[in-house]
Order: structure tokens, then C-alpha cells, then sequence
């Protein structure tokens, strides 16, 4: 399966990228989304536990399930306004 | 009716749409771009945003702003992109009945979007360097 | 510098004056008419005021607002003489590093306007009576 | 010695004036303009609990010395906002 990944902001920059397509197994969740991406994206590491996990722009646990053609976001710490 | 927008936030219109003659207190906040942070000079700010979970994010406000305080309206428009010292990167309008609920109603609104939107800023530097605000973790 | 003023309030100019680069918050109140009140249709209100006691209490309200909270400007402009609905009859614009003091001084500043300045409204209503409203007693 | 006394809102409306020259004694303090005016304009009787008295525009205890081209304001309860 095929899911979207976007970047923002700080993971953005460490990521070199806005956003990529992630190939995973089918079945996969967000938590192995996540696993993917830290293997592809060392630069993120101090960030992980900063990050919340948008899917389909709905604010998910790790748990959930990826759906093909998901809209995955990592959100770093907000600081609109 | 939230908006996320690129260039200068149109306060009169927006203050325009707000007053009604069945309210008697309109409140305004505008959040404005501060030439200094902590010790250092802040050439400008830029912001961005994951555009449709932010427009949700600030609809939600709006709408449980009016749901929990006694006013009538709330509008929230967000500035995008850069934005130099003294110009305004949010502006939260309400109109209500009264004052006293308007006040607080604008200023719970602005805390959310501080807390809830899905929106980042990075200062920007003198010698071209630059730093994201840290902010408050999506919950 | 407050103003007192016949004919619509200039907020825009009022913002664009208190918009600093030192200042990252600026909170408007404005004052409306309502078309209602206790029941009855309100035509329009009128003000009137004794003028130079008038300037004089809201100039205090301003430098009083800004030698009490964290704030760096506080403009107060009140209309006189016939005010439609929906209209403002006055404006208080506070400017301020952080957004909690530029809530807490606009607020205090309009509550003290309310109780201190020497100015008067009258309800007009429909058959061409009117009504001044009940207020503060000078102390 | 001559005051000029003026009159806002419902006190111009009950007055019937906004402005008017009020000749009294010398040495007369703010007490004895108010006992004149309340017998010259008896429509204000209801109004007198609920005045405060300016005296070139500060507020002033009816003990208050009157000076020679005073101006005295008699102020309704206000309601500016």
C-alpha cells in the first residue's frame, strides 16, 4: 500500500522534503508508518517525541490503521498566532 | 468562515462584518510580528501552515467560541508566509451583546489557536539564520 | 491623546497608530448601538459630554492604563451626538508586548470610561421619545 | 460674584437650559449655588441625590469655595460607553 507523508516546519527541514510517498506492506499502521520513516530519515530523530500524527487530517494514536492513499502529516509542536 | 491567507489581513472588513445592530461590543485582537525575541533582532517571521486540518482547526474555535460564550460571532483569519515587524499574523474578531463576554471570548479564541491550529512559526535573523517558536504539542 | 468626536471613529488609523514593532498584541473594543434595549427599538443613541473634563478623565484612563499594566499605548476616542446602530460610539485600542496584558488593560480602560468620564447617552426610540440611561454617580 | 453654571443631560433637559450666569453673595461656596439652584429650577428636586458637582472641572465637596467666574457643571449620573 501507498501512503502521503507531509512534513511541516522543523521536520520539514530535517526531512529535506514537504512530502513523499511511502510504500508499506499491506495492512500497515501509523506506528509502522513512523518506523519506516525513522529508518529513512535519521535527521528526524530528536524530533519523534515532539511529533503528533495527523491521518487525513484528523489527529491519530499510533495504533490506527493506514488506509491506501492515506494523508499521513507529522506535526511538530504548533505555534500559530 | 476561517481563513488562512498570504499578504496583509483586511482588519476593516473584517470589523465591518462583525458589527451588527444587535450587538453593542465588538473585540478585536491582532497578533503583530515583534522585532525582538529573546535578546535577539527578528528580521521578519514566516508561517505555514497543513492548510485544510488548520481551516478546520480555526472553524472549530470560531464555532465553540460562539457555542460556549454569550456572543453572537467570531472570525478567525490567519496570516501565511512572511510577515514583517509590526504587521499582523492573526487577527480574532468577536461581536456580542456585551463586553464582558466578548472579551473573554477573544481571548480564549486566541489561546486555542495558539494550542489547537496546526500552524508554525519560524523567526528569521539578521544574519540570515533562523528559528521555529517552540510551540505546544498537538493533542 | 484621546479624542472626543463627532462622526464615525476612525479605527483604522487608530490601529495603524498603535501597531509597534516593539508590540506583539493590539486589542480593540469598540462600543456599539444597539437596536434594542429592555425591550423597546432603539433608533439611535445620542451623546453628549462635558467636553474638557471629558478629555481630561480619558486621558487619565489612558496614562492610568498604561502605568498599571505591561502595556505600551492606550488610545481611547469617544463619539458625541447621534450614533445609528451598529455604529461605534468609541474605541479603546491598547498596544502591549504580550496578549494577557493588552486583554486585561482594555477591558479595565473601558470599564473605567464607563464609571469616570463625565459623558452621557440617550436612547431614541421609534415614536420620538427618549430615555437617558441609568449610570455611574461621579465620585 | 457671578458663576457660571452648566447644565448636562437630563439636568439641561429639567433645567430647561445648558448654561446659565448664577449671581450670588461673595465668599458664597458651592452649598449656596446649589440651595439657588434647586430654588430657581424646581424640576431638578428629583435629580439633586443622584448629582455630582464639578468646579472648573474637578469634582468638589459642596463645602468648596466659589471664585469669582467659576464654572460649576452639575453632572448626571454618567453613561458614556
Amino acid at each position: 500500500m501507498k501512503v502521503r507523508v507531509l512534513f511541516f516546519a522543523q521536520a520539514r527541514e530535517s526531512a529535506g522534503s514537504a512530502s513523499i510517498e511511502l510504500v508499506l506492506p499491506e495492512s500497515s499502521r501509523v506506528a509502522d508508518a513512523l518506523a519506516a520513516l525513522a529508518r529513512d530519515y535519521p535527521a528526524l530523530e530528536s524530533l519523534w517525541p515532539h511529533l503528533a500524527v495527523a491521518l487525513n487530517g484528523r489527529l491519530v494514536p499510533r495504533g490506527a490503521d493506514l488506509t491506501e492513499g492515506a494523508e499521513l502529516a507529522l506535526l511538530p509542536p504548533v505555534s500559530g498566532g | 468562515m476561517a481563513e488562512l491567507l498570504e499578504g496583509p489581513i483586511p482588519v476593516e472588513r473584517l470589523l465591518a462584518e462583525a458589527t451588527r445592530p444587535d450587538c453593542g461590543a465588538v473585540t478585536l485582537f491582532l497578533g503583530t510580528t515583534r522585532d525582538r525575541h529573546e535578546g535577539r533582532k527578528v528580521v521578519r517571521l514566516h508561517y505555514e501552515a497543513y492548510r485544510p486540518m488548520a481551516i478546520a482547526a480555526l472553524e472549530k474555535i470560531e464555532a465553540d467560541t460562539v457555542g460556549s460564550f454569550a456572543v453572537a460571532s467570531c472570525r478567525i483569519v490567519h496570516r501565511l508566509g512572511e510577515v514583517p515587524p509590526a504587521e499582523a499574523s492573526v487577527a480574532v474578531v468577536v461581536a456580542a451583546a456585551h463586553r464582558a463576554a466578548a472579551f473573554d471570548a477573544c481571548r480564549w479564541a486566541m489561546n486555542e489557536i495558539k494550542s489547537t491550529a496546526p500552524i508554525w512559526k519560524k523567526e528569521l535573523y539578521e544574519d540570515g539564520s533562523g528559528g521555529w517558536i517552540e510551540g505546544a504539542k498537538l493533542e
